[in-house]
């Protein structure tokens, strides 16, 4: 199938599919409000766009995820990412053993494992290698404990992927691993954080005395860190898709159709710089993609995509306050002529994040002027 | 929390300027950690009536009355001391909208017997009037058009009341055959009804709908309504400006503060030149809106023209509007993760900045205006 | 000069894309001191004959050239691998101008004897032609106004048409009673007088006038002309993108290889966190160029509509040309006082932002066609 | 004399006397240029507007010198400005002693001498401590070595103030002196350098063991880089003068106007946002000149000013080329309908090193963080 017919494809399909009390929902919809869809999805094996098709992946090109990915927002699809068909599937068709592979992929398509991240640690935010929750040996188990932060939807998620500390006399780097815990595992609490827009969509995890299988290891002990950076690289690509300001750029454009703001010119052009800018963000992606479909890994360069974008969304985000008028100062839901209804303080909170986590811009920048342009220091 | 901002380098305040900040200083000081500003958000009327009377009680409501009404008749440079300190303890009362906004449109009208009447109970805290001015989104025209006045009766729409749930009435512009009057219509007048919408720092926004409601006393007749609402208009623009200042100014103390506290990598991270930088580039924003409401205040205390009044308004408003929202939401940026939690206060800050740069006109609709008044 | 680009990390060239390149590399590297840009400059014709000869020998004056006409036929994306590098060395030839303006111009029109004669003549650096289009600053618009064809006969002015000195013949757009035409007119016509503008960097404009200048050749009728040089423009304006993206890498390399060298404060200033953050915002702009050229090139190289390739073009110049002059100009801020001397090579870089990036519609002008086209 | 009659006062007296042909010329007028001028303001006592009257200045309050300014800009005086008269000069009146007083200034307000500033060494530019031109004892004498760089209009200049190591051993910044020298002085070689607008407005000045007499010094010994700081926070407020972003501004205004740019709500907007900008930088430079008015010295609170003003110039100089369209790209002089001239890229050249010179804005923000923020490293 050609390009153009796969877009064909998938757009009918999903016209005929995507729940029409799903498009287009002021806020994201979280995991639970989105796993019937989820299950949908799976009947259709359309899932895991990215993993390989004998994985149960759809195995599509990297033009072709933009073009699945495209179609999702057309219909106005705004929930939030599945970690493990973007995160923790990647890394154990990477470094996973046969059995983790047989034992977790299926679950995750099939949306009876749902996975949260346990990355950062209070006082290991930016600096993530100075994270020290301990996994310590125990038999054939570890003995976890310690305090995860920042985790997204904990609360509605059944398991977890850890990095944790298994050396505590090695370098920073040196002494990381990675675990795969179930949620109900003794031992185990989740407290919700509020964001700023009110919402509970991330918690605090914290750990006392929890027993993990050595099975549940992904990687040799020690080598999380690797694995970790990664996964990093993977989260980053995802973190810097165009679709992350291409999104609330049409939220705003419905917005501003109605309000008639298209009739100013000023207003006109600034949206259309920003239009520009992300249809440049979006030709950055697909070159970066195309170095994945070809099988090799990428770099530090990548940190040059989650720059971009992150600040072309906060930009739009910027445009949708100015746009609002007073509207910018409620927490007004407006119903939208197109039958939707739009929250514009929402998309403005929900941009605010997005140069802190996954690493911060600051951090971003330190990495690629020693990695990639060699300044000295 | 450090004072940061060069007013104590470079500025002189009179003995007086100086008593009337320290009350204000002191005044916050009972909730420096915004304990009431939570309890109150997002429950009507979005503010206690302790606050208030408290507020009364310190003379601030009659600063800008004259003193025949039993006001204090002092000047903007004195009253943006208060607005200042009022801005940084997010203090949530209708400060701006109804000692300034509404006193100073009653002052501006011609009904004597109305300000001899209403403006000592508005000083003394007894009594609070919201003025419904604006009919649609971004507008910074006071012409009355879509809520008309007809044989005494109100009919139409006021959209973007600001603090009504704790209002006892409304000043109403209305089209009349002879052009926009000002009315007043009690709160709980027959055919008026009142929709509130939540605002994000926690108040509320009115939306009024009259019905066939009797027109109530005449605050400000054709000949002087539209003029009265355009001056108090500026004049609270002004306020909220200075309110603005107060957002940025300990939005960005508590950030300089945390940027020492905070250590990442082993060192604290107010130590990396680029987040040095970043917070040099807030603080520069926020002593350049501090500059203009420094001259914009002495203008509105001298004899400046209403043109030259409005001018400087949008000059100021704009300013303030933008370097505080730039300041709020880079403060959230220096604080990580935290700072992107309810549970903690600066984006308490970046909401409020959220709010007053929209209220009576955004930056981008002030520099419009800018435009039309200067090229 | 280490190449910093992301080219050879990430993107994937043919074997034959490596030749061209790699030809391409050595061709500036014979003036890699810029000895050769400096005595070119400011005096006419802008480049010298011996460069303009080499580009023929090395068949780069055909790419763009079907073969039936002796050209070779190549792509856009191998076309832009030869025009970074002649950015990068800033290399004076008009090659964006004949070789891609005027040869597709050229191709684009429905003359085949006019074809047949000249394109090989083109190709091998005997006759160059300029392309006399403009009516005004800042404009877009083919459609010929001011320059008027009457009774075989062109009178009016036509601006901004760039290495004429070296020019040979002008294809000049001019109002017929049929529609826009295309004349060839040789540079020694009677009635037409050249006047010269200096650019900064280093060429030459000039303002064509003409007074009953006898019309040449129709090298495109009322029915292709438009669209010839409406297509041939966006070309061009790939081509100077090209360009343009080879200046601001070359002026990014050399920029932080002067930040590795130059020590103040006892550190290499590179190592100072502002500076390489600053170093890192530049790099992402040249490489967000980068992305939009490939993307453009291959656009060009497929079956896009006219209208796709002009949304492209404008795209791709208003990103080139805002990221050029952003680039150089940091550049400039980044090597300190001495960046400001005219001795010091960097500025010759951004000279040639400023002339490229206003070539043929500057950001702006490109920013309200894509409005026009896409919104 | 009130603020507004002094203003009307100002402007009949220019009218009638500021000469035609110096009006909006499309390049800075050097100082041999504007001697005459010179010449004919010091008749009027107008050379030095913000010097004590006491020592022939006009003793204006900082309000009064920014009209005074103001009526200048009005007019289109366009030049150099007189180093004698805005740093020197207050130096002295700060520093030096009656007998340099009485030998200096009045022959700063003739025009008899010309100054320039020896300050920027090859090596050391933002970190101008690092300096290395010696000055050693020679019975009455000091033996001056070592060279300049970057000192504007050397070449016109008959005399020079300079920052000259006297003590090798101390700690860089306390082995400083200041010393005056004729430019005559055997020894002193100049050469031009050209800038990027390929004017040569600034040169190198080399020093082969010149001899000048100690008597030459201004202050103690080794106390140079206290007065240096001093003058360079008045460099300060006159490089952060409004006045760097408001001559340019009222330049594209003539232009904008005869290409019709106004017109163009997208171009008036830009224009509006400049407009304003300046306008703000203008209460700040009050503020901050009223501090001086009373007596008090200015600290590195000054650096706002310089960072606000130099980046408002060159954004009103990218604005420039911006509306400039194909000229952005030639030397061309524009003749204007205002019947002035007016050559585009010579604004955006002359904007380039505002943020270099006198402490690059990364200096400016560095003093700001430590001195002002308090923030720690």
């Amino acid at each position: 199938m050609d390009d153009q017919a796969f877009r064909f494809h998938v757009r009918e399909w999903l016209e005929a599919n995507f729940p029409e009390e799903m498009r287009f929902p002021p806020r994201r919809l979280n995991f639970d409000q989105a796993m019937g869809w989820h299950k949908k999805l799976n009947e259709q094996g359309w899932v895991a766009p990215g993993w390989p098709a004998e994985h149960g992946g759809m195995g599509l090109s990297p033009y072709q995820q933009i073009i699945f990915s495209e179609e999702l927002d057309r219909v106005g699809a705004f929930v939030i990412p599945s970690f493990g068909v973007t995160m923790l599937g990647p890394l154990l068709l990477g470094y996973g053993t046969d059995e983790q592979r047989a034992e977790y992929l299926p679950k995750i398509l099939c949306g009876e494992h749902i996975w949260c991240q346990g990355y950062s640690e209070p006082g290991a935010g930016s600096d993530l290698a100075s994270l020290r929750m301990s996994a310590e040996v125990d038999g054939d188990d570890y003995i976890v404990n310690g305090q995860k932060t920042w985790t997204t939807m904990a609360q509605q998620a059944n398991m977890i992927f850890l990095l944790v500390r298994t050396d505590k006399e090695a370098k920073k780097q040196k002494g990381i691993s990675f675990l795969l815990v179930p949620m109900d595992t003794p031992g185990i609490t989740v407290r919700e954080i509020d964001n700023i827009g009110g919402y509970s969509e991330f918690a605090e995890v914290f750990f006392d005395e929890v027993r993990v299988p050595r099975t549940n290891m992904v990687g040799a002990v020690n080598q999380g860190w690797t694995m970790a950076k990664a996964l990093l690289g993977a989260e980053r690509i995802l973190l810097g898709s165009p679709k992350l300001a291409k999104f609330p750029l049409q939220r705003l454009q419905a917005m501003a159709n109605d309000f008639g703001l298209f009739d100013d010119p000023v207003f006109k052009e600034r949206f259309t710089k920003l239009h520009m800018d992300v249809e440049d963000s979006v030709a950055v992606y697909i070159r970066m993609l195309e170095v994945m479909r070809r099988g090799e890994q990428l770099g530090p360069e990548i940190s040059i995509l989650k720059l971009a974008v992150t600040e072309m969304f906060q930009q739009v985000t910027d445009l949708i306050l100015d746009a609002a008028g007073e509207f910018a100062g409620t927490e007004s839901v407006l119903p939208l002529s197109d039958g939707t209804s739009y929250k514009p303080v929402n998309t403005y909170y929900l941009s605010r994040p997005s140069t802190i986590y996954g690493g911060s811009s600051q951090v971003q920048r330190n990495i690629l002027a020693k990695a990639v342009l060699k300044l000295p220091g | 929390m450090e004072d940061i901002s060069l007013q104590s380098r470079i500025d002189v305040l009179s003995e007086e300027q100086v008593m009337i900040q320290d009350s204000a200083v002191a005044f916050i000081a009972q909730d420096e950690e915004l304990k009431k500003v939570r309890e109150n958000r997002f429950s009507q009327p979005g503010y206690d009536a302790q606050t208030w009377a408290e507020m009364a009680e310190a003379g601030w409501l009659g600063f800008l009355v004259p003193e025949e009404y039993d006001g204090i008749g002092l000047a903007f440079s004195d009253l943006s001391l208060v607005l200042i300190q009022l801005g940084k303890g997010l203090v949530p009362a209708p400060f701006s909208a109804t000692a300034v906004l509404a006193a100073r449109t009653i002052v501006k009208g011609d009904n004597e017997t109305f300000k001899k009447a209403r403006l000592p109970a508005l000083i003394s805290g007894e009594w609070k009037p919201a003025i419904a001015w604006q009919e649609a989104r971004s507008t910074l025209d006071v012409k009355a058009e879509k809520v008309t006045c007809a044989d005494g009766k109100l009919n139409g729409q006021k959209l973007f009341v600001p603090d009504a749930g704790g209002a006892d009435a409304f000043i109403v512009s209305a089209a009349s055959a002879a052009g926009t009057i000002l009315y007043m219509v009690e709160k709980d007048a027959s055919g008026l009804s009142i929709e509130y919408a939540q605002r994000v720092d926690g108040g509320f926004y009115a939306t009024l709908t009259f019905d066939n409601v009797v027109a109530g006393e005449e605050v400000a007749s054709a000949a002087v309504a539209e003029q009265a609402l355009a001056l108090a208009l500026d004049e609270a623009r002004v306020a909220a400006s200075a309110e603005l200042l107060g957002v940025m100014t300990r939005a960005l103390e508590i950030t300089v503060d945390y940027l020492t506290q905070r250590v990442q990598f082993d060192k604290p991270i107010g130590s990396f030149q680029s987040l040095q930088h970043k917070a040099v580039d807030l603080f520069v924003l926020s002593e350049i809106s501090r500059s203009v409401l420094l001259q914009t205040t002495a203008l509105f205390d001298g004899d400046a023209s209403d043109k030259e009044r409005a001018v400087a308004a949008s000059q100021l408003k704009s300013r303030c509007g933008d370097a505080a929202l730039q300041i709020t939401k880079d403060a959230i940026q220096l604080h990580g993760g935290i700072g992107y939690t309810d549970e903690c206060n600066i984006g308490l800050y970046l909401k409020k900045a959220m709010y007053l740069s929209s209220l009576w006109g955004n930056p981008t609709a002030h520099r419009g205006r800018y435009a039309a008044l200067v090229l």
